[in-house]
């Protein structure tokens, strides 16, 4: 398992199990398509044995920017380097990276082994290794028994997983993963990014994952870099971007529907709807806090609801697997948007009824920067 | 519409893209501020990625002394075999008469009917293939290999018995424009329903599946999402058909009756009858000249967009036709009906005459002696041997010729050396030939008499159809497919050989069967180059034709009949081979 | 049947589509001059003749066979052949040679000439027409089928035939007779004859048809009686030449091929192999040719020098008389 | 919004603001490629109006469903029906259903407007209105302004939205959504499926959708299958899928890692690991209890906790979004296999400390048939 616990204090500390290896480097790397900018002055580090997870909203640039370290779209500016050596003059197919696209792009003339064992002849591997190999990894990705099957007449999701099984077997220095499992059910992505982790891990892979889903890129990566509009908006561990996001887009990204801004004084940080603790590393006077729904607990208001608490109308109510998400407006802040809110599923409120919010520390984000 | 006017947006509507826009402390949009910018690509076709040229790994390869090596091979066999000896009998009659024959009204008549027929006679072959090739690409129909044979057999028969079949079966013995038009479609309509059915098997079934969920009926999905599709292979076939009827000969002259006259038929005249060098070669000209507009205009339209298809070859596509699919299986059974007709006259009349049914036409077929040098049997033999080694000369130059012109990156070179490769099917026999005269004996070995003329003269012929059965299939192949490949490691030639060569296999091998089949059949330049000890079965057929005597007679419909078995059987052979080599499909 | 010992010097033949010999007659001339015989057969004889025009600076054969009185001129003006004077040459009638006995020299003559269903004009009880004039008398309208002068042998040969017959000045007048007839014209002698011809195989539908003089004798059926006939009035010659040509390398191979050509053996065959009339005076034709294809007594002729003068204008006169 | 709030009571009470529509019904519904069954004997009904979610892992037939409803696949046995209209013989653009498929199956030859445009001009709508139209929708999924350009040259996340806007443009009566936003992004997959759910419920268009999101199914669906190996194994509300899943297969694809024996007595339910109170609905006697991650909290075991508690040591720790999730083993239970559990960021405990287990009911899932 790669990244284990990330916390504020051990991410920004130096990586000394890893030999200082380069690894990938991006510099002010610009992509345009005709008049479009798809990237636009990305620089980036991912050290050798690392795993970056690339974040960000439909469209802003992750393919691109893999297409573009696989050699597969011509940089209008900048640098990419593997290990100190520049690419540019490196064609594809001699970079020894490895990509699973984002549309899987199988070889529609050959079988599920063929595939497969297409990366294994590009590397001259012998012929009865290349079937054991090939039939691991089909194993590894649930597809043991598939090989003789067309690829034409494959699932959505069992077409991906032969698209991961091949660019493993590519067995690259550096593999690209555009998306690699977003078509599967949550049980076999959550089993299926542990087994990629450990495989990452164990042939001391580089990697560059895009994802959507937060979980996985928490449990692949080692940094995540969000990117927006061809930008790279912050590059950091999970544990500070979720926390401690860089910009107000980049909590917005991050789930936070409502930033509010907030005052750091003594132990507490205060805001509209109440007080949070200020941790450590939050310095003096005006933040921003930043509000997940599972950052406002609702609670009927009853009688006995503490007075300064503060008091909202449910408008909607939605049911999520193992909580109520609720949509609140608050009459006395009549400038608030309404806001998201959860409350458990064993007192759920009315629509229209009134509720007493409490701010969840675990549930907020600070913007320290201005 | 049931959607309601206010807009149900939120303020995150804007969207990705626009979120980033309205938001972005960056400021720059991805987009470049595209929403009402016209097209957010900047429109330019050679921006990067929009022809592709950019992305590495969207053309197979780009090895300059590959491209160098490959065009001087190809350009080389067409200069020496095509060019230079058109050339030098161009230059023979080109002192005078030009404008003598250029000013001439009755000229441009002629040029008129010549493209006016081929026009209408390409369309015809268009309509009448297009169910063919439906059949064949979609539907499950036991015996789909010897059906793919049968209807390749009309493309081997002499232009001369063919006419004579239409001319006895129409009933108009009067020169008749329709007749000749019939009779060219005849010929040509296996050419369109063997290119178009060989893109159309590739399709993904599910870009149709799209079009018919979002309310398209069959024949709207059909006109609007696969005719779109097959637009590459329709160009492709009928650039082809077109070139073969605009230089259509033994049909015009025996349907036309003489007052029917093309391009063709009037250097005919000129070249063999009157000598008329300098008439025959301004008329040359002006038959290059039309068929260079001809593909000009094929190639403009059909470069406007060559876009990747998603070639996707999918069982499930092929099945039971329901409801209004049973129309084009409904036409293509009357086409197949209509292809049928003179050709069971033709082997009626092998086994009829005055003198009632026999065999004798078969019998005297298997022995020497008569008017023919050598048995039916070994003129069936001469004519293989020949087109064996037509088709892999032409094989050899026709994939060369592709390669190198999906690697080319400019695309009007591209064009004009495609076009060059063409050329050969839109310059009359009679030219090139009467140019191998006065050339090749420049050549160590005099080439104009050697048992190598015959195959090269073939190759000639069949590589422009080799091009064009393969080529689109090459320009269809998804580029990002081919970039998977060089991330697994596989460099430019390795992806030719893994990628492009087993997605175009079915059209290699359905461009080696239709190559062999041409070959079989090739008169034009075999009559004329073909030596007298080894002929060939065309050439045997000729022979009969032209002697009076019923038993002659009945044996050049023999030879007719063993020259369809022959083509049909190697058509056969060769499919069956397609399905071994290229297991995978 | 040949080849198999390459040691042999070779001659080559550069003849017409129509040119046929036998294996035995081969070997015969390969006994005889010790030469392997190679044959390259060239279209018909227009085509055959504008290919040794063309390749007249660099020969592709040593002999040259077919060229006949339609194109001799064009191939002696362009100095096609070399002269030789093979050795039966002063036993061909004087009316054949182009000039002289020298090369070329004559080797066969076919006659053109109009053949008729014997059938079909007994079963209708009309009497066949005996000579040209009478194809344009209304009574045989609608029954002859010619083929095209521009684009055929046998109809060019038809087309000066008319010209000859009619003279410069009546030829046009007589075509649009024939046109008023209803005369079928058609590009090829094999649409003509299979198709059109009621005699023929194709069981067409007119009883009239230009052909050879020697058609009668392919047409024979069970019992030996002939089908057709030739009209013996309606016929024009035309000559077969050969010669040696100008530039080849093997002059001896070649003479040894003319004095073959004009050999006895070779001139006795022709007939049946070719269906032409060997120029030999005194060869004999085949027993059953005399009562089915006879020799025409007084053909038509037109001298080649005449031909190669008008031939272009005639068949333009032609074309805009016919509206083809 | 559609589903609001679903629970034990009210999922089962009759739906009485619906009219008596009869919507889509599938009888005994078989189909087979070849020696494969992908579906076999389902049956199924969607009254008008409503949406049912698809759940179920990879290549168990979700696909197949849908396009054996659009009339894309023929069944090799059984029935299906709209508004009680046999569909057997209705082709496919007759059935007036429209589909977003799982590849997108863009027209490449034609332009983004082209693409929405061509299902409206199937539906012979005016000029005008269709190009109103068009720009609604874009804009709806967030494409304003991408009219013109080339389905090829869209990301992956906007050709997938193309795919959306032209499917609600055919303005079917039935709409079949296959993982119609896998490959966005979170936020932009929240607002949609709010968006969607708006436009199903303002349409009143009937919907199946395939998705691997459980929340978006809880979204907007009124009801969800979950489709195993081509069967339904169980077609409930979101509440019951989630806390009585039929059977112990429904239980693991839902999240249950642990499947334990339980006792039903009284106001309790008794298990191996602790007690969870007993629900009205639970027979007395022998159940199975389904542990999600959630359903047991680890805590660091000071001296002080409670005896009889269980103890864990822990194995493994992943960091996710505002929870860490613990792989934790019983030495006193040996028979047991690894167990998830979660604790909180601000307490983690370390690699093989010894932690206390507590049972959450509301990660726990009760399975009572047997
Ligand atoms: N054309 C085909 N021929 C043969 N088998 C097929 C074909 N299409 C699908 N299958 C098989 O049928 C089963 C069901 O496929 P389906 O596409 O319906 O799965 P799915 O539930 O949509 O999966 P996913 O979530 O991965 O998209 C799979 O096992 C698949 O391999
Ligand atoms: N070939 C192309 N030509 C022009 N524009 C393009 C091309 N490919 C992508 N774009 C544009 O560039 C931008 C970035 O595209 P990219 O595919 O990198 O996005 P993405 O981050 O991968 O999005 P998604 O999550 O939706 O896949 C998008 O706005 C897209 O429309
Ligand atoms: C109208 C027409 N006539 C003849 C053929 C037959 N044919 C087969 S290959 C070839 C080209 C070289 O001879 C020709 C002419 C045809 N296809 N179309
Ligand atoms: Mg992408
Ligand atoms: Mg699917």
């Amino acid at each position: 398992m790669r990244s284990v616990l990330g916390s504020g204090e051990t991410a920004t500390a130096p990586e000394s199990h890893r030999e200082p290896d380069d690894g990938l480097r991006l510099e002010g790397l610009t992509v345009r398509y005709g008049g479009t900018t798809a990237l636009s002055d990305v620089d980036l580090h991912v050290p050798r044995g690392q795993v970056l997870a690339v974040l960000g909203p439909s469209g802003c640039g992750k393919t691109t920017l893999l297409r573009s370290v696989a050699g597969l779209e011509r940089p209008s500016e900048g640098r990419i380097a593997f290990d100190g050596v520049e690419l540019s003059e490196v064609p594809v197919h001699r970079r020894g990276f490895g990509m699973v696209f984002q549309e899987g792009q199988l070889f529609g003339h050959r079988d599920v082994a063929g595939n497969v064992d297409f990366a294994l002849r590009m590397r001259s591997v012998g012929r009865s290794e290349r079937r054991d190999t090939v039939t691991r990894l089909l194993e590894l990705v649930g597809l043991g028994g598939y090989q003789d099957r067309r690829v034409t007449e494959l699932s959505g999701g069992q077409a991906q997983r032969v698209a991961l099984a091949r660019a493993l077997a590519a067995d690259p220095r550096l593999l690209l993963l555009d998306e690699p499992l977003s078509g599967l059910d949550r049980r076999l992505r959550e089993r299926l990014a542990v087994d990629l982790a450990r495989v990452l891990d164990r042939n001391r892979m580089t990697g560059v994952l895009v994802t959507h889903d937060h979980d996985e890129a928490f449990t692949l990566a080692d940094r995540t870099a969000v990117l927006v509009a061809g930008r790279i908006e912050q590059l950091d561990t999970p544990w500070r971007l979720w926390h401690r996001p860089a910009t107000e887009e980049v909590a917005r990204f991050l789930g936070c529907g409502t930033v509010l801004p907030g005052h750091a004084e003594d132990e507490t940080i205060r805001c509209e709807l109440g007080t949070v603790p200020r941790p450590a590393d939050c310095p003096s006077g005006t933040v921003r806090i930043g509000l997940r729904a599972a950052g406002l607990r609702a609670a009927p208001a009853g009688e006995e609801a503490p007075i300064g608490q503060p008091r909202a109308v449910v408008r909607e109510r939605v049911h999520r697997q193992d909580h109520v998400r609720l949509t609140v407006t608050v009459p006395d802040a009549p400038g608030l948007a309404p806001l998201e809110a959860v409350t458990s599923l064993d007192d759920v409120p009315h629509l229209d009824e009134e509720v007493t919010l409490t701010l969840e520390p675990s549930g907020t984000a600070l913007i320290t920067e201005t | 519409m049931a959607f309601p006017d206010e807009p149900v947006t939120t303020e995150e509507a804007a969207g990705s893209g626009g979120a980033a826009n309205g938001g972005s402390p960056n400021g720059e949009s991805p987009n470049g501020g595209s929403p009402n910018g016209g097209s957010p690509n900047g429109g330019s076709p050679n921006g990067a990625g929009a022809d592709g040229t950019a992305i590495p790994g969207a053309r197979p390869g780009g090895h300059a002394a590959f491209i160098t090596v490959g065009s001087a091979l190809v350009l080389g066999f067409l200069g020496v075999f095509f060019a230079w000896p058109v050339a030098a009998i161009l230059r023979l009659g080109l002192s005078s008469g030009l404008d003598e024959i250029l000013t001439a009204p009755e000229t441009w008549r002629i040029v008129a009917f010549t493209l006016g027929q081929a026009a209408a006679s390409t369309l015809l072959a268009i309509v009448a293939g297009m169910p063919l090739a439906y059949l064949l690409a979609r539907v499950p129909v036991p015996g789909k290999a010897l059906l793919r044979a049968l209807i390749t057999v009309p493309f081997v028969l002499p232009t001369l018995v063919v006419g004579m079949a239409f001319r006895a079966l129409l009933g108009t013995a009067e020169p008749n424009a329709w007749a000749i038009v019939l009779a060219n479609a005849f010929f040509n309509v296996a050419v369109v329903a063997r290119t178009v059915s060989g893109l159309w098997t590739q399709l993904d079934p599910r870009a149709t599946d799209a079009a018919r969920s979002l309310g398209a009926g069959p024949l709207r999905a059909f006109r609007t999402v696969t005719l779109p599709a097959l637009r590459p292979a329709l160009w492709s076939a009928g650039a082809v058909v077109f070139l073969f009827c605009s230089t259509s000969f033994g049909v015009v002259l025996v349907l036309g009756g003489g007052r029917y006259r093309t391009l063709e038929t009037e250097i005919y005249l000129r070249t063999v009858r009157l000598l008329d060098l300098s008439g025959a070669a301004a008329l040359s000209l002006l038959q290059l000249a039309a068929v260079l507009a001809a593909l000009a205009v094929a190639a403009i339209a059909r470069g406007r967009r060559e876009n990747a298809l998603a070639l996707r070859r999918s069982r499930a596509a092929v099945r039971r036709p329901s409801g209004l699919e049973w129309i084009p299986v409904g036409c293509a059974v009357l086409v197949l009906g209509a292809l049928a007709a003179p050709i069971v006259a033709l082997l009626v009349r092998s086994v009829n005459s005055r003198g009632g049914w026999s065999l004798a036409g078969y019998r005297a077929l298997s022995g020497t002696g008569g008017v023919l040098d050598v048995s039916g049997w070994q003129a069936a033999w001469n004519s293989l041997r020949a087109a064996t080694d037509a088709t892999w000369m032409s094989l050899l130059l026709g994939v060369l010729a592709c390669l190198v012109l999906t690697s080319l990156r400019s695309r009007w070179t591209a064009e004009l050396m495609d076009a060059g490769l063409m050329l050969p099917l839109g310059v009359s026999a009679v030219t090139v030939g009467f140019g191998y005269l006065v050339t090749l004996h420049v050549l160590p070995g005099d080439l104009r008499t050697s048992p190598l003329l015959v195959p090269f003269a073939q190759a000639l012929v069949i590589t422009p159809l080799v091009i064009r059965t393969i080529l689109p299939v090459l320009r269809s192949v998804d580029p990002r497919v081919r970039a998977a490949a060089a991330t697994l490691g596989a460099g430019p030639w390795r992806i030719r050989r893994e990628v492009d060569l087993p997605l175009a296999g079915r059209a290699v091998m359905t461009a080696a069967g239709f190559g062999f089949v041409v070959a079989l059949g090739e008169f034009g330049a075999t009559g004329f180059l073909a030596r007298p000890e080894t002929p060939t079965l065309p050439v045997a057929i000729s022979t009969l034709i032209s002697r009076p005597g019923e038993l002659n007679t009945q044996m050049a419909y023999a030879a007719c009949a063993l020259l369809m078995l022959v083509t049909a059987g190697a058509v056969l052979l060769i499919e069956t081979l397609r399905s071994d080599s290229a297991g995978e499909f | 049947g040949t080849g198999r010992d390459s040691q042999a010097p070779t001659v080559t033949l550069v003849t017409h589509d129509s040119f046929v010999i036998s294996d035995e007659l081969r070997k015969r001339f390969r006994q005889d001059s010790g030469y392997r015989l190679r044959i390259l057969r060239k279209g018909d004889a227009g085509e055959l003749t504008n290919e040794l025009v063309l390749t007249k600076d660099a020969p592709i054969g040593d002999v040259a066979f077919g060229v006949d009185s339609t194109y001799l001129s064009r191939a002696v003006d362009n100095g096609v052949f070399a002269s030789y004077s093979p050795e039966n040459g002063d036993h061909i009638p004087i009316e054949y040679a182009y000039g002289g006995n020298d090369s070329p020299t004559p080797v066969d003559a076919g006659d053109v000439c109009v053949n008729i269903d014997l059938r079909w004009f007994e079963q209708h009880d009309l009497e066949p027409p005996a000579e040209l004039a009478d194809l344009a008398e209304p009574r045989y309208a609608g029954l002859f089928a010619v083929p095209d002068p521009a684009t055929s042998s046998p109809g060019l040969a038809f087309l000066l035939n008319t010209v000859s017959t009619f003279g410069e000045q009546g030829w046009q007048n007589y075509w649009q007779r024939l046109l008023a007839n209803d005369v079928r014209i058609s590009s090829g002698w094999q649409q003509a004859y299979k198709q059109d011809f009621s005699g023929s195989s194709g069981g067409g539908s007119r009883p009239i048809v230009l052909s050879y003089a020697s058609s009668p004798a392919a047409e024979v059926d069970r019992n030996g009686q002939p089908r057709t006939k030739a009209l013996l009035e309606t016929c024009y010659r035309q000559v077969e030449y050969a010669g040696v040509i100008d530039g080849t390398t093997n002059l001896q191979g070649a003479r040894e091929l003319m004095d073959f050509l004009l050999s006895w053996k070779f001139q006795r065959r022709m007939p049946e192999q070719m269906y032409v009339y060997p120029v030999l005076l005194g060869v004999e034709l085949p027993d059953s040719w005399r009562d089915v294809a006879p020799r025409p007594s007084e053909p038509t002729e037109m001298k080649p020098q005449r031909v190669e003068r008008n031939r272009a204008e005639w068949i333009r006169q032609w074309r805009s008389l016919t509206n083809r």
